[in-house]
């Protein structure tokens, strides 16, 4: 009965694993930014149960701090990475200039 | 703690984020597969309770490295992108 | 505590919205530290800052959530992201994957600020929906399916976010119970 | 007490149940936006379980209140993630996938 928290963890894990691949094997660069949205997830529920099967009740912070993360990576994605537009409309992102 | 299938899939897949994100060929790519890797391996410092690790790795490691590796891949693009078409001389000498 | 008097008050101006804040962010900080009493040293500055930021970040008055409408749209948001796993679920597990994705338009009555981001954040977690763009007036949605979400289920949504803020919409066909 | 632990076992079951769900979808739906709904909901959807499960299992209000927590900070990362990706995706002129005619 006790098991069931680090069974479901592997379980997850290989989920992952699976998305993981998925994900990370495109075809466009939007595809790859999903991977902060299913760490913000499936990261999350594993650390959770890790900290359930372990008895680390501290890991409940962690994966609050992934959460968070997850938001912040999906930003900087979205903001940073791709800060040029490939249409001609870019007069917005010329606006950012190096000093 | 002997080793569980757990921890054997999180090794493999630690092991294969590493060596894709160094023969990766292109910069987002790599840094995206930088920022799984910190992420799996906070949850191997997790597994090995140790959550204060965890946090450090999954905060810092992964998240702020990878923020500033992210901002550096759009810079290096912009750049690029300035410096590729023909027109863009003039960007490139504004950008000095 | 109260160091400098005149100071503290600049920032916490109106009484009655900081002592909800340093209410909420004290049960936030008694949630965070799991009921540990010890902590509650560092707790009280992290609690000042909190509400101190707060009111930096985000001055009062600029929302206000009624709480009728509040625990209507929790109610609400609970049961459709219930419903909208469920529904997604099943179709991911349908054995012939037959979707018709398509892109819709949305004339929002809610007026630019918070409403509109709950709105945009609350319609990616319900049933087949994901917000893809907030330009001017127009919210663009991604529908996964053109059968399974209607226009009228877009518009009750935005009816309740109006609802939470205690904001009433002007014309058209979803605007039930914008009580105050 | 016995009930406690059968209905916490039942809900975990299920969220699993709904992350593999989440995982076939992202396998099998065709473009990123569709991608974007089975791990926006589905996923979010099973961590929702697996929280109420675990809250099940906690030693303390404070305690399954944080796992609560936990859970609306994921909603709210991932909702906020998804429209920034499918915004972005939009941007770029990715077009949506449009299935077997109009």
């Amino acid at each position: 009965m006790t098991d069931l928290p680090l069974a479901l963890a592997l379980f997850l894990l290989a989920n992952l694993a699976v998305a993981l691949w998925r994900v990370l094997r495109g075809p466009t660069q939007a595809d790859r930014m999903l991977v902060a949205v299913l760490f913000g997830t499936t990261g999350v529920a594993i650390l959770l149960l890790l900290a359930e099967a372990q008895g680390v009740p501290a890991l409940v912070d962690a994966a609050l701090v992934f959460a968070l993360l997850a938001a912040i990576a999906g930003a900087a994605f979205s903001v940073r990475a791709w800060r040029q537009s490939t249409r001609p409309d870019g007069a917005k992102e010329r606006a950012h200039d190096p000093d | 703690m002997s080793l569980s299938p757990f921890d054997l899939l999180l090794a493999v897949m630690l092991l294969l984020t590493a060596w894709r994100a160094l023969v990766a060929p292109d910069p987002f790519r790599a840094t995206v597969l930088f920022i799984v890797f910190g992420l799996l391996m906070a949850l191997a410092w997790a597994r090995l309770s140790a959550p204060d690790i965890a946090l450090a790795e999954a905060a810092i490691g992964a998240g702020l490295t990878g923020a500033l590796l992210l901002d550096a891949v759009g810079h290096l693009r912009a750049v690029r992108r300035q410096s590729s078409p023909p027109g863009g001389d003039k960007a490139r000498e504004a950008a000095k | 505590m109260p160091d400098s008097e005149h100071r503290r008050s600049a920032i916490l101006r109106p009484g009655f919205s900081s002592l909800l804040s340093v209410a909420l962010f004290g049960g936030l900080w008694w949630v965070l530290a799991e009921g540990a009493w010890r902590a509650w040293g560092v707790g009280a500055v992290t609690v000042i800052a909190a509400v101190a930021a707060s009111h930096l970040l985000w001055p009062p008055r600029v929302a206000r959530v009624s709480p009728v409408g509040l625990a209507a749209f929790l109610f609400f948001f609970l049961w459709q992201s219930l419903r909208g796993g469920l529904v997604v679920a099943a179709l991911a597990l349908r054995p012939r994957l037959r979707l018709r994705p398509d892109l819709h338009e949305l004339d929002l009555r809610l007026p630019p600020g918070p409403a509109r981001v709950l709105l945009a954040d609350a319609l990616s977690l319900m049933p087949g929906t994901v917000s893809a763009g907030l330009a001017g007036d127009t919210l663009t949605v991604h529908l996964l399916d053109r059968g399974l979400v209607t226009e009228a289920d877009l518009r009750q949504a935005e009816g309740k976010v109006a609802a939470l803020f205690g904001l009433k919409l002007s014309a058209g066909e979803g605007g039930e119970g914008a009580g105050d | 007490m016995i009930l406690t632990e059968l209905a916490s076992t039942v809900l975990l079951l299920a969220g699993g149940a709904f992350f593999l769900a989440g995982t076939v979808g992202l396998m099998r739906f065709p473009d990123v936006y569709c991608r974007l709904h089975a791990l926006a909901k589905v996923d979010n959807l099973g961590l929702g379980l697996v929280v109420l499960g675990l809250m099940l299992r906690a030693d303390g209000l404070a305690q399954a209140l944080k796992l609560g927590l936990v859970w609306l900070l994921a909603l709210a990362a991932s909702a906020t993630v998804a429209y920034l990706v499918a915004r972005r995706a939009l941007r770029r002129g990715i077009a949506p996938w449009r299935g077997e005619g109009p």
